[in-house]
């Protein structure tokens, strides 16, 4: 008998417009030391399939329709509290997507380790606050926290993204789990921490035998640690499966479906570079901020971009790459001149921008557009798709009262959205559509110049995808220059002709994207790249396990 | 840590409410029950007094402090106010009428055991007509020859003025003229004597605000002293052992309450807080008086309610339009279904009965006359006569007498009135300046005696501010009765002098004060006077009697 | 945390001389003198005061050396109280509307984040609503109309507790907290709801309940602390309102509070006394927002560390 | 530009279609404007002259003569409040309106420029909390003489300012959002952000606030009037009506009662309306929730 066993569990929600079927019918098992990878888009009921399990569902509207769980022969969906209190964090544990809003800000990462163990339903396993932290140090130092000892009284926000994902890890195994929930534990890191927190579940996972259950949107995460893969879709199972006959011999659509979106290979179009047409010229940029953390007398000076200079042809997508914190988002916003630039030059078109007041950019910034990170913070909320789209065109005198509609609906056209969703509002849209909203308002204008921060990796693989065929689509329809941003290195493989890697303020590689990708010159290149999971269950096997052995 | 911490700061908070609720349910004896015990009473003043220096204080609940604190040469019959011997234990008053010598007592002493002689009187009063003392009630002194002259400066040696220590307990004091209600004026506290080496201890004798008068530092003459004086909250005065009547004190303690808010302090009356309350509000009389409750004390009181009219307004100027408005209030109404305490309805100035006198007037409510007048006046039927404004300070009896006259004149003659509520010293100023139409005015009786309320209207008073001038009126006033030889003669002289005040109708009299005051029945000897002056000596508490009927009202 | 102190301190300085400035030439402005009476007031006499007092100095001459006075710490003599300096008379009125205020605070704090926090338990239910449309009135039930309620009720039909005084009786603090507390209660209420709402919305409170706390647990040490954040906030303005709010339930239950001592000076034209207490609520009121937010920022320990100048 | 305010309107449009859908908000609204209407037409269907005496009757309990009783004056109580609503709506309205123009502008600005001229204008808020408000109400009476707009000005000087702190906490917050930086990018002036970015996503918490100013405000215009500035006896409003009311609650109480469910009806009215519209001109909390 397997540790856990799900059996036609049924997770419905109720709201006032009717019932949705979150989890309809599902039936899996893990078993001790096993990984099974849950893969499917957002709204697909992963997620829920798995908190209903340990009653994290918010009731209502949710409420569990039917099925059992049995974990060790009990049944965990008709338990009552005080038992289900025995099963969270002790015999089960989760690790949730992001650890930036997972972790309380207001408690030291010490006292939040601890609280499984002193806290401990069961008075036996109860435990010092003492002893507690003496496991909590040590708990911390096996995830590779540098220096738990003075680590452990800091707070949340004194980590970045992956130490907080693996004091994530620490909380969830400080009791010794029988069964981990990992969801989506990589999607928010940047790729050379996504394979670091990987090489650590999988090992961790050997080392004590758990089981794990794996949730992810992204086929090519799982295929290297996952023994089963379930492949659910509007909360059915659309394939089960060991990883390789998935992956392999898959019989499923919608399976084909997920593993062709992830993005693989050289960009598929031609270049268009005009050479010798220089639009963007940025020459020795540095963008400064003071850092308030810091004492004046200090250092504290956080020198964001440090002594940039790079030429951006008209007709060339250039892609830049860094991880989180390299300063490349600043750099794109300095070039915009949304963010102030302490020094250096940058020149569109033949016109220097930098000694340009708000007034006198007005003209350029029609020029130029951006697209954010995330398309439904980039939208004001209480404006509708048509306002969104004809603010830009009125503002700048492109269209008149008769013109706007014509516009507005040619503007939806280009980015794939039906007419009858102009009169609404942003939270009414997928993840996706958003984001074609907020592309066709920086094409709106049309800008010779779009800057992209980011723009698809807040998105499922197979939007992403679509989103990518978008862009590439527009940039070719409308002569766009594009300065691609993205820490996903498959990503700007795909789109771009040029790729820039910056780390810490500085572009420490640039070249053309396949020249690039097969020879790096800087260790840190070669690092990132090496870091790519591979959508391929026996290749992935073998880097995974070179990655651990490096470690 | 943090959680031990923020327990260690829950725990407390939440042990504060219960035992906050637990000490209520401590004792329940009120403060009436353990007055009457151990002879304290508690007594609602009203508001905080200003200064418990007799030369500086001013207001009633001032006033009445001092008056537990301290004692005039004579004192006043607690029912008739007829003087009876106070500090000065006779007093002979010489056949002109203009010089009194007063025999001190030889056993009166100062709080602190001092002896008390006719020296303090001539320093005090001389310290009293110091004007950079600004004493307000230094005209009370002016009866006395040279008074006047040396507040104002054109005699500089206070030798010439009519008072005189003849020994150590002989003081003799001439007066200007023959002043019937001098001997009244005796008992006000500006012509109280003050302690000399303690007002000197604390500063110059004319610095105004000095710290003498506070607890620990004042001495006093009267029956009580100073124990306890906590601004706003209470001052408490005890028994003062040098006081040369002691022995027939019966409070050992009495505790003044700054009550200003009316309807809070009737509460603290029923709650047992108080024994006696400073006011009444209008809507709880009824109750009280249906009840038939004895705890409620209405006593005329020597004061008149009255409206001021401007008489430099145009429209204002023709007395036929004042008398119309006069006669166009229904004074029985207002006095009945408004201030519901018994006040007589006044068509004079002064109260009747006021040193027995009288006054006479043909004043009535006839608005079939008032409409005609008016129409003789040039306003047939109110048209054409302007929109005409009230002034009153805030108050809820002013509001609601202005809002009654309102709709009358309204009513009966179909004029249109304004009401115009200004803060206190909004409307002081306005009404000082000659800055309204008709103002609302009260004037309470110094002293017994109808000229308290009749020199108000000299052209030239302080207190005229209608602009009203008759040089007939000013000769009655100042030089025709105080030179009259009888006391019949000089209350016809009033009775003239008012009659044209009538005529003319500069003011409209609405009606005379009564005083309101509840006083829980162990009060014994509260005596009830037309100047609402309490004699604290005289009172005692029974605590038999507020068992019986305490609580209900 | 200090400098950050040190610098809202800073500028408190001019903000303090505006309100000083403005408050000095709008009383000298308002109608009527602090020595105008009902009865007639003698010019003499008008004189001797308005010497001992200064006012017969040009304005201008007054102010700077008011000015100079309040540097050096000294408020003044009162015009109205002979004998009594400014500062005398808020020493003396300072501790009972300070007590009241402190009352009132712990009366608004406890009622007022139980019903939140239980409202935002289990939004849309009665649990919510009750409490909720509690809160709507409190917060309108003005205290003229609450304190006479809660006197009779409590003080004259049940006789369970005093209906005025302060100190004077055992349980005389009672009411009076009660009836300034509402208000701010209520207000309390609100804010706690709609923090808590959006603190349990969290994914961290998830991960609380994920590691096998108990809810308990999880409302009092995960939740609270940043649900709680909006009312922190609130704190500061509401203790300033408190403070100028006390005049009223001061009036009603005869407190011996500053409030009364405010207003009375207001209504008298006492100068020196209606400066005197601007100055001091004006500080109050800085100091207690600033107490307010540097305690918001203490409970973040992100700006706490930002403040300690720690990296 | 005209064309952007044209489509602008959709949003107040989709409000009004999702407020149709809110029962409560709906009988808030009702209640409301049955308020309004029976104020705009007292003159003509109130029962007796506001200002008709009669001394002699005194106050007495409901009657079918007078169904809300009489004041101690003997004025029909139904028209005193129907009076008393004219004021009290008028006050409460306009000078929540001043208030909220005022508040929302200076809170708006003040945190989306930051900086210096945050400083500076959030000090001017702090000078005005703490300057003495009876003495600057007297002052004003004084200076511009009695008028009633001079009582929205006062209110409005006082309400605004708590306003303007809440307004600029919201913004700052906003401030911060990509949805500004991108209208930032399309090149549009800062006035434009604040007006069409900033101020429509601040309308929750300014809703809310505004409902609870209204109430408020109706109780410090009779705490005005009481004063002395604002509206003169015999005219009234509910504020001054509960304000005398209290005074007599023990022998009259009626004269409480009725004014005071008047008012707090108007209360809920609004808070139901508020919530309502909050939510309605919230695109996000729609059907599904």
């Amino acid at each position: 008998m397997a540790l856990l066993e799900v059996e036609g569990l049924k997770v419905y929600f109720h709201t006032r417009n009717g019932v949705v079927k979150a989890v309809d019918d599902v039936s899996f098992s893990v078993d001790c030391g096993e990984t099974l990878a849950i893969v499917g888009e957002s709204g697909s009921g992963k997620s829920v399939t798995c908190y209903s399990l340990l009653d994290l569902l918010p009731k209502p509207p949710a409420r569990i329709e039917g099925g059992t769980a049995l974990f060790d022969g009990e049944d965990l969906l008709t338990c009552d509290s005080t038992r289900m209190r025995h099963f969270r964090g002790n015999d089960i544990a989760v690790i949730f997507q992001d650890p930036m809003t997972s972790l309380n800000p207001f408690i030291s990462i010490g006292e939040q380790l601890i609280e499984p163990l002193i806290y401990h339903p069961d008075p036996a396993r109860k435990q010092s606050r003492e002893t507690a932290r003496k496991r909590a140090i040590e708990l911390l130092d096996e995830v590779g926290i540098i220096d738990p000892k003075s680590r452990v009284d800091c707070y949340p926000h004194e980590f970045s993204g992956g130490m907080r994902q693996r004091v994530m890890i620490a909380m969830a195994l400080i009791n010794e789990p029988r069964l981990l929930i990992c969801d989506e534990p990589t999607t928010a890191l940047d790729v050379t921490i996504q394979a670091q927190i990987l090489t650590l579940i999988k090992k961790l996972q050997e080392t004590r035998d758990v089981a794990v259950i794996f949730i992810s949107h992204d086929l090519g995460v799982v295929a290297g640690i996952a023994d089963k893969v379930l492949v659910m879709c509007e909360g059915t199972i659309r394939e089960a499966g060991d990883t390789d006959t998935i992956f392999y011999h898959s019989q499923n659509d919608y399976t084909q479906k997920l593993l062709a979106a992830i993005p693989e290979g050289a960009k598929q179009l031609p270049n268009r570079a005009q050479p010798d047409n220089v639009l963007v010229e940025v020459t020795n940029l540095k963008t400064h901020f003071t850092d308030y953390n810091k004492p004046s007398n200090q250092d504290n000076v956080i020198r964001a971009v440090d002594g940039v200079s790079l030429s951006i042809q008209r007709g060339e997508i250039s892609g830049l790459v860094g991880e989180s914190g390299s300063g490349k988002s600043t750099l794109g916003r300095s070039i915009l001149q949304l963010a102030p630039t302490t020094a250096g030059q940058v020149t569109f078109d033949g016109t220097s921008l930098t000694g340009l007041n708000a007034k006198q950019l007005v003209p350029w910034r029609r020029k130029m557009q951006m697209i954010f990170q995330d398309p439904y913070a980039s939208l004001n909320p209480r404006m509708t798709v048509y306002q969104t789209l004809a603010e830009p065109l009125l503002y700048h005198g492109l269209a008149n009262r008769k013109t706007i509609d014509q516009q507005v609906r040619q503007l939806m056209d280009d980015v794939g959205l039906v007419h009858s969703q102009l009169r609404k509002y942003p939270h009414e849209f997928s993840g996706g559509q958003r984001q074609r909203i907020a592309i066709g308002r920086a094409i709106a204008t049309k800008p010779e110049l779009i800057i992209a921060d980011e723009p698809v990796s807040a998105l499922d693989v197979t939007i992403q995808a679509q989103v990518l065929d978008l862009i590439l689509d527009l940039v070719e329809r409308h002569n766009l220059t594009m300065l691609f941003i993205s820490h996903d290195l498959s990503v700007v493989r795909y789109i771009s002709d040029r790729v820039m890697v910056m780390n810490r303020g500085v572009i420490i590689e640039q070249g053309d994207t396949e020249a690039l990708w097969a020879d790096p010159q800087q260790a840190y290149t070669k690092q990132l790249l090496k870091a790519i999971p591979l959508a391929d269950p026996r290749m992935e096997r073998v880097r995974l396990a070179d990655a651990q052995a490096d470690v | 840590m943090n959680n031990r911490a923020r327990q260690q700061l829950i725990l407390p908070l939440l042990l504060l409410i219960p035992t906050l609720l637990l000490s209520a349910c401590g004792s329940s004896e009120s403060n009436v029950d353990s007055g009457n015990r151990t002879g304290t009473l508690h007594w609602g003043n009203g508001a905080e007094p200003q200064s418990l220096d007799p030369h500086i204080s001013v207001g009633v609940p001032g006033n009445t402090i001092v008056s537990a604190l301290m004692e005039g040469l004579i004192l006043k019959d607690s029912k008739t106010l007829a003087p009876k011997p106070g500090v000065a234990e006779s007093w002979t008053i010489s056949d002109d009428g203009r010089v009194y010598t007063f025999n001190l007592r030889k056993n009166a002493r100062w709080s602190n055991g001092d002896p008390h002689n006719a020296n303090d009187y001539v320093w005090s009063w001389w310290r009293a007509l110091q004007p950079a003392l600004g004493n307000l009630y230094a005209y009370m002194y002016f009866s006395i020859e040279n008074a006047q002259e040396y507040y104002e400066g054109t005699v500089t040696d206070f030798d010439q003025v009519g008072v005189k220590a003849l020994d150590d307990y002989t003081l003799q004091v001439t007066l200007t003229n023959p002043t019937p209600y001098f001997l009244q004026l005796l008992d006000h506290s500006s012509l109280y004597s003050v302690h000399r080496g303690t007002v000197e201890k604390f500063g110059a004798a004319d610095e105004r605000g000095t710290r003498w008068t506070y607890e620990g530092n004042n001495v006093s003459n009267g029956a009580f002293k100073l124990a306890d004086w906590k601004i706003n909250r209470r001052i408490t005065v005890e028994r003062n052992q040098y006081y040369w009547n002691s022995d027939q004190v019966q409070l050992n303690k009495i505790v003044f309450y700054p009550t200003e808010n009316v309807v809070s302090e009737e509460r603290m009356f029923r709650a047992g807080q108080l024994h006696r309350t400073n006011l009444v509000p209008a809507d709880k009389i009824p109750v009280y008086l249906e009840a038939n409750d004895s705890s409620l004390h209405i006593a005329p009181y020597l004061g008149t309610y009255f409206y001021r009219i401007n008489t430099r307004v145009p429209h204002l100027q023709d007395k036929t339009v004042r008398r119309a408005l006069a006669m166009t209030i229904d004074r029985e109404t207002i006095s009945k279904s408004i201030l519901k305490a018994g006040q007589i309805p006044a068509y004079a100035m002064t109260p009747p009965g006021t040193m027995g006198y009288y006054p006479e007037s043909d004043l009535r409510f006839d608005p079939e006359a008032a409409r005609q007048l008016l129409a003789d006046a040039g306003y047939p039927n109110g048209e054409g006569f302007p929109t005409t404004e009230i002034l009153y300070n805030t108050s809820d009896d002013h509001r609601k007498i202005a809002i009654a006259i309102q709709q009358m004149w309204n009513k009966h003659l179909n004029i249109d009135i304004k009401l115009l509520n200004q803060e206190w010293k909004v409307y002081l100023d306005m009404a000082s300046a000659g800055n309204y139409q008709i103002s609302r005015a009260g004037w309470i009786g110094d002293y017994v005696d109808p000229n308290s309320f009749l020199d108000m209207f000299l052209c030239n008073g302080g207190n005229n501010r209608t602009g009203w001038c008759n040089p007939e009126y000013d000769r009655l006033i100042s030089e025709v009765a105080p030179t009259v030889k009888s006391h019949a003669e000089r209350l016809a002289v009033f009775g003239q002098a008012e009659q044209i005040l009538m005529d003319e109708l500069p003011v409209i009299p609405i009606y005379i004060y009564t005083s309101v005051n509840l006083v829980n029945k162990s009060v014994n000897n509260y005596a009830d006077n037309i100047l609402n002056q309490p004699s604290f000596t005289e009172m005692s508490l029974q605590p038999e009697q507020s068992k019986i009927d305490g609580g209900e009202q | 945390m200090l400098r950050f102190a040190f610098y809202r301190l800073l500028q408190a300085i001019p903000v303090l001389l505006i309100v000083i400035s403005l408050t000095f030439f709008l009383v000298h402005s308002a109608p009527g003198g602090p020595f105008s009476a009902d009865k007639a007031v003698p010019p003499e006499v008008i004189k001797a005061l308005e010497a001992q007092y200064n006012l017969d100095q040009p304005l201008w001459q007054q102010y700077v050396s008011y000015l100079g006075d309040i540097v050096q710490g000294d408020f003044g003599p009162s015009f109205k109280y002979p004998g009594r300096n400014v500062s005398e008379l808020i020493a003396a009125g300072l501790p009972a509307t300070a007590e009241l205020a402190f009352y009132a605070m712990l009366v608004a704090l406890v009622i007022g984040v139980s019903a939140g926090v239980a409202a935002a338990m289990r939004p849309n239910t009665a649990q919510d609503y009750i409490p909720m449309s509690a809160a709507m009135i409190g917060i309108c039930m003005p205290s003229f109309l609450l304190g006479p309620l809660l006197v009779l009720i409590f003080g004259i039909h049940l006789e369970w507790l005093p209906v005025s005084g302060w100190g004077d009786m055992p349980g005389d603090k009672i009411l009076p907290a009660i009836t300034l507390g509402t208000g701010y209660a209520a207000y309390i209420a609100r804010l706690s709801r709609g923090g808590m709402l959006e603190v349990l919305s969290q994914d961290y409170i998830r991960t609380a309940r994920a590691k096998g706390l108990s809810e308990p647990l999880v409302i009092a040490k995960h939740a609270l602390r940043g649900g709680l954040i909006p009312v922190v906030a609130f704190l500061g303005p509401a203790f300033a309102g408190l403070l100028g709010g006390s005049f009223v339930v001061e009036t009603i239950f005869q407190i011996p509070g500053l409030g009364r001592f405010y207003v009375q000076a207001a209504f008298n034209r006492d100068y020196t006394m209606i400066l005197g207490t601007t100055v001091f609520f004006a500080t109050l009121i800085i100091v207690f927002n600033l107490l307010s937010d540097m305690l918001a920022i203490w409970l973040n320990p992100k700006l706490r560390q930002q403040a300690q100048g720690k990296s | 530009m005209t064309a952007i305010e044209e489509q602008g309107t959709s949003l107040w449009r989709d409000a009004w279609i999702k407020l149709c859908k809110n029962y409560l908000a709906l009988l808030g609204l009702a209640i409301i404007l049955l308020l309004c209407l029976v104020s705009l037409l007292t003159p003509w269907i109130a029962p007796y002259g506001y200002e008709e005496q009669n001394l002699l009757l005194g106050a007495t309990p409901p009657s079918a003569a007078h169904w809300l009783g009489t004041d101690i004056f003997g004025r029909d109580m139904l028209t005193r409040i129907m009076y008393g609503g004219r004021v009290s709506l008028t006050v409460g309205f306009i000078a929540t309106a001043v208030a909220l123009v005022i508040g929302v502008l200076w809170g708006a600005i003040a945190g989306f420029v930051g900086g210096r001229v945050d400083a500076v204008m959030m000090r001017i808020v702090d000078i005005m909390y703490a300057l003495p408000f009876m003495i600057f109400i007297v002052l004003l009476m004084v200076v511009f003489g009695r008028n009633i707009l001079l009582l929205f000005l006062a209110i409005g000087a006082v309400e605004w300012l708590t306003m303007a702190r809440i307004v600029r906490g919201q913004v700052m917050n906003l401030r911060k959002q990509e949805f500004v930086e991108a209208a930032y990018s399309l090149g549009l002036s800062q006035w434009t952000i604040i007006r069409r970015h900033i101020i429509p996503n601040t309308l929750g918490p300014v809703i809310v606030y505004t409902t609870l100013t209204i109430p408020s405000v109706m109780l410090l215009e009779a705490f005005l009037s009481f004063l002395g500035l604002g509206i003169q006896p015999p005219q009234s409003s509910w504020g001054l009506l509960i304000n005398y009311g209290v005074e007599t609650m023990e022998e009259y109480p009626w004269l409480l009662i009725f004014p005071g469910v008047t008012l707090s009806l108007t209360l809920f009215a609004l808070n139901f309306l508020g919530d309502g519209l909050r939510d309605a001109l919230d695109p996000r909390t729609s059907k599904d929730q």
